[in-house]
């Protein structure tokens, strides 16, 4: 890994350059709503760059809302023609994600690619390109911290970028950040190693893995589950918000003639999510569905991935209807 | 394009009043576009706005609705019921920027085939001179994946 | 997997002549799910039934579509056709590719493209029929006739003539109703008694006939041919099965002061009585608001005392009885405006202002007056008499726009028999139009001006006044260039307006029947259904449903009693399954209906039901829409209505209508 | 604050209340739906300016419906919506209290459907400015301009159902959207499919929300839905009168007609 520097007014000038080259720019954009979403965007000017967090996680970028995965259509001889669109996913780079949603990067990646790749998400993520942006700034909702990692965590990012006054501390993690660095090389100054900490935020550490997790081993049957999901009613935004949440339902959209079928996201919060042909419904109600969401982050991808599938990035505190919070829950049910 | 463009025009009809109209119109030879095709439904109350989305995201140009005169439905009260439906949907629709004058509300009796045919070719010229409906066609486009899903759309037609 | 037929027809050159019928059944039989298509010359004659037929067999079809004429045409030819190879008869649908098509458009290409078009959308639909079966609701064969007015006996008579059940219900103590009230009938003058009372005693006699006098129909529940209804009979006082109706208590009754409703309040009667001579039954019912028993509580008991047979029973108590009938005719009748309802016209205070009905009285008989025309003041005989039609009728000061339709008749005949009984009496008529339309009617108003000389004059009444004795009636003659008169009169006869009963609301409510603002009963369509309700089963008779005289009153109850006997006709009513269904499934969902019942509103024949879903248990679980397929006439306002689409309409279901629609714009129209 | 905690406390100790559903704070002070069965629980009871959220929507959750005696810390939008609720047939298995605050900042308890009736009726509240602002600056634009803004505003849709979610009117257990057979709503999240499950949304509410607004408040894409139907309701207001959540008899729109409606946009 090596490290370099370039000066802030040049941050402008390597980005068109991103442009420039041809490649997809996906970059945080402040809309009238007053949110940041990830947006494909046309100059640095449209950057926004005073946030703490965007409202929906990059995870997007290699994993849309909506992925196609093939479309068909009945030919003249009554076949069908069957085309996907792998090869025309373009380069893209997403620029000024924050270290959690990185992290969540590398979580995907190993969800996704540990056996039978899955082919839509390997030809996103091989031609994306992540330039993360470590975090000056947090809310009360931040706590990468509490899940082993923090404000300037390099973990998930080909680039990480760490705003020291007028100039930005480059980290580059891997071959296709140099790659991105060579594009335009003659902005960037080399470096030895420097402390990130002084421009880091400082959110709030509740707890730490190796405090709950052993805890968490026996904390199916707790009590505190119902207390911690009476408030939440059946919906996604958590899981939507969530920049490692990867559940996805196959729908098949159009006409016997022509259509197409598609890949959504799912989630597991949602009363039909479990629901059988039968109409029977293995989990019941809110309690049992929000066990398994929070279970399935701190213990189950533990156990099948080696990692906490949780990155701190606080969306699902934050877009909660009734505020439940992920880790005050996940406290109360460790006592 | 215009000049060369035939509108598809899906008619959602009560059995009672519009469909035999229509019924009367073709025992009277009165000739009218042939755009229109005729979707049949026991009253107009029966006729879901839903369907009418569905039309349009299928690909249909114009949609008329058209029924009994009120007083005159053979289950007596469905039109009014429609009417108020209808109302509704429309500044629904007026609110969220939707072209309602693709659709054309009409009462039309068994006794007025002539009406129908008029009404017919009037939604025709309409909706000619509005040219394609593409305002659905162009939503789906998945800002991530920039694969051209009106190329694909077209392809698949 | 779908096997569907498409059966292409020419009809003649109907269609071939713009349609290349040979081109859509070719490209028909391309269309996923069709298994043969084929062209002919005429589907809709035998060879052509036969060659469906044929073809479902052969080639083991599970539906067809039929490109031809309007479903509105042959549906029912080609249903049977299917049903005749062993499909069930629903799968067979109609393209119509002639009213629709083939008759409105020049030959082209685009008119060919069309026809295939409406083909392949019927194919679509086809692909989501289901087998649906006839609905049949078992009948009780007992009708229930609402009102002993001669429209309720006209109608039972002709109801229990044809051998079934009928209930009969009065709320006055005998049948017979306003025509037993009336002296002669117009146009023919016959006396109105004389016809009427051999029908009153028919139906007293008739073997299928149960009466129930001095009773009233609580509630009623159900629907057609299963009504389920309570009848509250009125504590009479007697016990009729021991009453000879011998009349003795009535004449020794002390308390004799009680207006005569028989005769319009123009005379007495006592507080037990028999309501007038021909009364059926001939029996006497205490009335207990003006009984002294009652009032005084236990004083006098005199015609318990006198009654030989000791039928009179102070302890009886009002009792309800619950009937089954298939149906229910309503024949509640009708009331008139009274004299005090014209503030112009004294408030009804001075005793010679007279409505029509106690005019009748004085002409009858039967009457206070023996028939003789005596003023009521002071029993003279008055030399003028002054009779004002459309009193109140026609007059949307007076919020009764409508004409009351029997007035101008029966004003002619009260001015008529006026002058047969006082040849030297003056009779004026004031009238707005004459309106005498109806068999020999014109005739009898001509008769009353030209040969009676009745004095005929057209304006309407502002005042009148009583001086020196005599009513001052001021009018106005518009025919005389609006020249206002002013007639001295004896007495004066108001042709009051006909009104709907008083309580004809809430029997509308009980028998869940609309009516309109004038609390006259809706008849289910103005001109195709004119003695039908909204509810099925339930028909109206006579005057409840709007003014009428006579003929027309007898013409309808008669056309009522059709109704109910062919209703009657079949051991179970037969209808078709095109009604709408609420889902249901097996536990835990049972169904998806939220028993929000925003649809009931909806339903013009109150087909939707409540039904409670329990465990088990027995413990409530919810409570779930439900159609009754007996009264659902398969609109479907209650689909649309449906959020969550938990009500469907079978034939037109929203898996069919969507295919249809998705069917259509399948591939472009090009 | 202390009264509430002390009534909340006397309800459920009396068994007035088997469940109390009201609002505590959590760690960062926001307002957290609450849910105390023991008066020991009530002392951290807060209701406020912030307490936003329709606790109303819980009443349809097995667990809540279960206690059957319930009492309800309330808003007045909440209090329409249980209204509301009454007028469409829900809630007959429960036993309500309702505890709220009122302009004169003084505590009120509701103990019956007819109580609330009154206080709702006399404390009935206008369309939120913001709202209105909104509404009028959509309604001046062009045709163009307000589909413009909408395909924005849905593009951002990811169809995670929280606007029904916190929507005490979408009490369907099977939502249209969760119909396959046949499938009127597409599953997937584009936009064009956003168009049609928020429109098919906006008209199975107009006439019966309530607006009160938690569906646009809480979008996590900051959409704002709750404009539609507040649009609607106006409309429908205007055109055939009648308020929602304003009385037990209901009265909704769309079920019922007068011969006179106005019809001069039918052919």
């Amino acid at each position: 890994m090596e490290q370099k520097l370039i000066s802030s007014s040049d941050i402008a000038v390597f980005f068109d350059g991103l442009l420039k080259a041809g490649k997809v720019v996906v970059a945080p954009v402040l809309k009238q709503s007053g949110k940041v979403f990830f947006k494909p965007v046309q100059s640095f000017a449209e950057v926004a760059t005073d946030y703490i967090q965007t409202a929906f996680s990059a995870k997007e970028v290699v994993f849309p809302k909506v992925e196609e995965l093939f479309t068909y259509k009945h030919n003249e001889d009554g076949g069908l023609d069957i085309k996907d669109h792998l090869d025309r996913i373009p380069e893209t780079v997403v620029w000024g994600l924050r270290p959690c949603d990185a992290a969540g990067f590398d979580y995907l990646n190993k969800f996704f690619l540990q056996e039978n790749p899955d082919a839509y998400f390997k030809a996103r993520y091989d031609k994306t390109t992540l330039v993360t942006i470590s975090c000056h700034s947090c809310d009360e909702s931040c706590f990468c911290t509490s899940v082993d990692s923090h404000p300037g965590d390099t973990k998930g990012s080909d680039i990480l970028l760490t705003a020291m006054g007028d100039k930005f501390y480059v980290e580059v993690i891997t071959a296709k950040g140099s790659l991105l660095i060579a594009s335009n090389s003659t902005l960037f100054t080399s470096t030895d190693t420097l402390s990130k900490e002084a421009f880091l935020a400082k959110p709030v550490t509740h707890f730490s893995m190796d405090e709950i997790k052993d805890k968490i081993q026996n904390s199916y049957a707790s009590a505190e589950w119902k207390h911690a999901s009476m408030g939440c009613f059946s919906c996604g935004a958590c899981a939507f918000a969530c920049p490692t949440c990867t559940c996805f339902d196959i729908q098949d959209e159009g006409t016997q003639d022509h259509g197409k079928r598609v890949r959504c996201w799912d989630a597991c919060g949602l009363s039909q999510f479990t629901k059988h042909s039968s109409g029977h419904n293995p989990r019941t109600n809110q309690t049992e569905r929000r066990r398994q969401r929070l279970m399935h982050k701190f213990k189950y991808s533990v156990e099948n991935l080696g990692v906490v599938s949780c990155v701190g990035c606080g969306r699902c505190i934050r877009v909660c209807p009734s505020h439940l919070n992920i880790f005050e829950n996940i406290l109360s049910v460790t006592k | 394009m215009a000049e060369t463009f035939e509108p598809k025009i899906v008619a959602f009809v009560c059995n009672w009043c519009t469909y035999a109209g229509a019924d009367l119109a073709g025992t009277s030879r009165t000739k009218y576009a042939t755009n229109v095709r005729i979707i049949r439904f026991p009253c107009t109350g029966r006729i879901d706005f839903m369907l009418l989305i569905k039309a349009f995201q299928n690909g249909a140009d114009g949609i008329i609705v058209s029924g009994c005169h009120p007083n005159d439905c053979h289950y007596t009260s469905g039109n009014f019921h429609a009417r108020r439906r209808w109302m509704v949907f429309k500044s629904m629709l007026d609110f969220i920027g939707f072209p309602t004058e693709r659709i054309t509300f009409s009462w039309v009796s068994a006794a007025e085939g002539k009406k129908w045919a008029e009404l017919v070719n009037e939604t025709t010229d309409s909706v000619r001179a509005l040219g394609p409906f593409t305002e659905y066609k162009n939503l789906d486009f998945s800002q991530f994946n920039q694969i051209d899903h009106e190329g694909i759309a077209e392809q698949s037609r | 997997m779908a096997r569907i037929g498409v059966f292409i027809c020419h009809c003649g050159e109907n269609i071939s002549a713009t349609v290349d019928v040979e081109k859509v059944a070719r490209l028909a039989g391309k269309l996923s799910g069709v298994a043969y298509s084929v062209d002919y010359k005429y589907m809709c004659s035998d060879p052509g039934q036969t060659l469906i037929v044929d073809a479902i067999k052969e080639h083991k079809l599970t539906g067809i579509v039929v490109g031809a004429c309007s479903p509105r045409m042959h549906e029912g030819t080609f249903r049977k056709a299917a049903e005749k190879a062993g499909i069930n008869p629903y799968f067979c649908e109609m393209a119509n590719i002639r009213e629709h098509c083939s008759w409105v458009h020049p030959k082209s290409d685009e008119t060919t493209q069309k026809a295939l078009d409406i083909v392949r959308t019927m194919v679509e639909k086809v692909k989501n029929d289901t087998a649906l079966y006839p609905i049949k609701v078992p009948i009780t064969k007992t009708a229930l006739v609402i009102g002993g007015g001669i429209a309720g006996i006209q109608a039972a008579l002709d109801i229990a003539n044809a051998g079934h059940q009928v209930i009969m219900v009065e709320k006055t103590p005998s049948i017979g109703g306003h025509m037993s009230q009336l002296s002669e009938t117009f146009p023919t003058l016959d006396c109105s008694q004389c016809i009427l009372t051999p029908r009153m005693v028919e139906v007293a006699q008739h073997p299928n006939i149960t009466l129930h006098t001095f009773a009233e129909v609580e509630n009623v529940t159900g629907f057609i041919g299963n009504f389920d209804v309570n009848i509250r009979l009125k504590a009479k006082s007697v016990d009729f099965s021991k009453c000879t109706g011998c009349g003795s208590c009535w004449q020794k009754c002390p308390s004799k002061k009680i207006p005569d409703e028989f005769n319009a309040g123009m005379s007495f009667r006592t507080a037990i009585y028999t309501p007038f001579p021909q009364a059926v039954p001939n029996k006497p019912v205490i009335d207990r608001a003006n009984c002294t028993w009652f009032t005084k509580c236990g004083k006098c008991g005199i015609c318990a005392k006198i009654c030989p047979t000791g039928a009179i029973d102070y302890t009886i108590q009002d009792e309800i009885i619950n009937v089954k009938v298939g149906a229910i005719v309503t024949a509640t009748g009708f009331d008139i405006k009274h004299s005090d309802f014209f503030p112009e016209y004294g408030y009804g205070k001075h005793p010679d202002i007279i409505d029509g009905l106690q005019f009748e009285r004085l002409a009858s008989a039967s009457g206070p007056t023996g028939g003789e025309i005596r003023r009521p003041s002071d029993g003279k005989v008055p030399e003028t008499v002054v009779f004002l039609a459309c009193a109140g009728s026609r007059d949307k000061a007076k919020g009764i726009e409508y004409c009351s339709k029997i007035c101008c008749m029966y004003t002619a005949k009260h001015a008529m028999l006026y002058k047969h009984k006082n040849h030297h009496g003056k009779a004026h008529v004031f009238y707005m139009d004459i309106r005498s339309a109806g068999k020999s009617y014109e005739e009898f108003v001509r008769r009353a001006i030209e040969e009676d000389d009745v004095n005929y004059i057209r304006g309407r009444v502002s005042k009148i006044y009583e001086k020196n004795g005599k009513l001052m009636v001021v009018g106005v003659d518009t025919l005389l260039n609006a020249k206002p008169v002013t007639i001295e009169a004896d007495m004066v006869v108001l042709a009051t307006a006909v009104v709907a009963n008083e309580d004809a609301e809430s029997v509308a409510q009980k028998l869940h029947i609309s009516y309109d603002k004038h609390k006259f009963f809706a008849e289910a369509h103005p001109k195709l259904k004119p003695v039908e309700t909204n509810t099925a089963g339930i028909t109206l008779a006579g005057a409840c449903q709007s003014a009428k005289d006579i003929p027309e009153t007898v013409a309808q109850a008669s056309a009522a009693a059709a109704k109910t006997i062919i209703l009657f006709s079949g051991s179970e009513l037969t209808r078709e399954p095109v009604v709408a269904t609420v889902n249901r499934s097996a536990a835990p969902v049972f169904t998806t209906c939220t028993g929000c019942f925003l649809c009931q509103e909806v339903c013009p024949y109150q087909a939707i039901e409540r039904e409670e879903i329990r465990d088990r248990a027995g413990n409530l679980l919810m409570n779930a829409a439900k159609v009754n397929a007996g009264l659902c006439q398969g609109c479907g306002t209650c689909v649309a209505m449906c959020r969550n689409k938990s009500i469907d309409l079978q034939g037109f279901s929203n898996q069919q209508m969507l295919s249809e629609v998705m069917g259509l714009l399948n591939k472009p129209f090009e | 604050m202390k009264e509430l905690q002390n009534k909340a406390a006397e309800l459920l100790e009396n068994g007035t209340v088997n469940l109390l559903i009201g609002f505590c704070q959590d760690v960062s002070k926001r307002p957290v739906p609450y849910f105390i069965e023991t008066a020991a629980e009530a002392n951290i009871l807060v209701f406020n300016q912030d307490c936003k959220n329709n606790l109303s929507v819980y009443l349809h959750k097995k667990e809540v419906k279960d206690a059957v005696k319930i009492g309800l810390v309330a808003n007045v939008a909440t209090l329409r919506s249980v209204l509301q609720l009454l007028s469409e047939n829900q809630l007959g298995s429960l036993t309500l209290t309702y505890l709220t605050v009122n302009s004169g900042s003084e505590l009120v308890v509701l103990g019956s459907a007819e109580e609330l009736e009154a206080y709702v009726q006399a404390n009935f509240p206008t369309c939120r400015p913001e709202d209105q602002e909104m509404l009028d600056k959509l309604n001046v634009l062009s045709r163009e301009e307000r589909w413009a803004f909408w395909k924005d505003q849905l593009s951002e849709c990811v169809k995670c159902y929280a606007c029904r979610a916190v929507c005490p009117m979408c009490y369907c257990t099977v939502c249209t959207t969760e119909c396959n057979q046949p499938q009127w709503i597409k599953t997937s999240a584009e936009t064009s499919g956003n168009f049609e499950y928020h429109t098919m949304r906006a008209m199975h509410l107009a006439g019966r929300c309530i607006n009160c607004g938690e569906c646009g408040r809480i979008c996590p894409a900051g959409i704002p839905v709750h404009l539609l139907t507040a649009q609607m309701n106006q409309e429908i207001e205007k055109e055939f009168g009648g308020k929602t959540g304003f009385s037990l008899k209901g009265g909704y729109a769309l079920n019922s007609f007068k011969p006179g409606d106005k019809e001069n946009f039918i052919k």
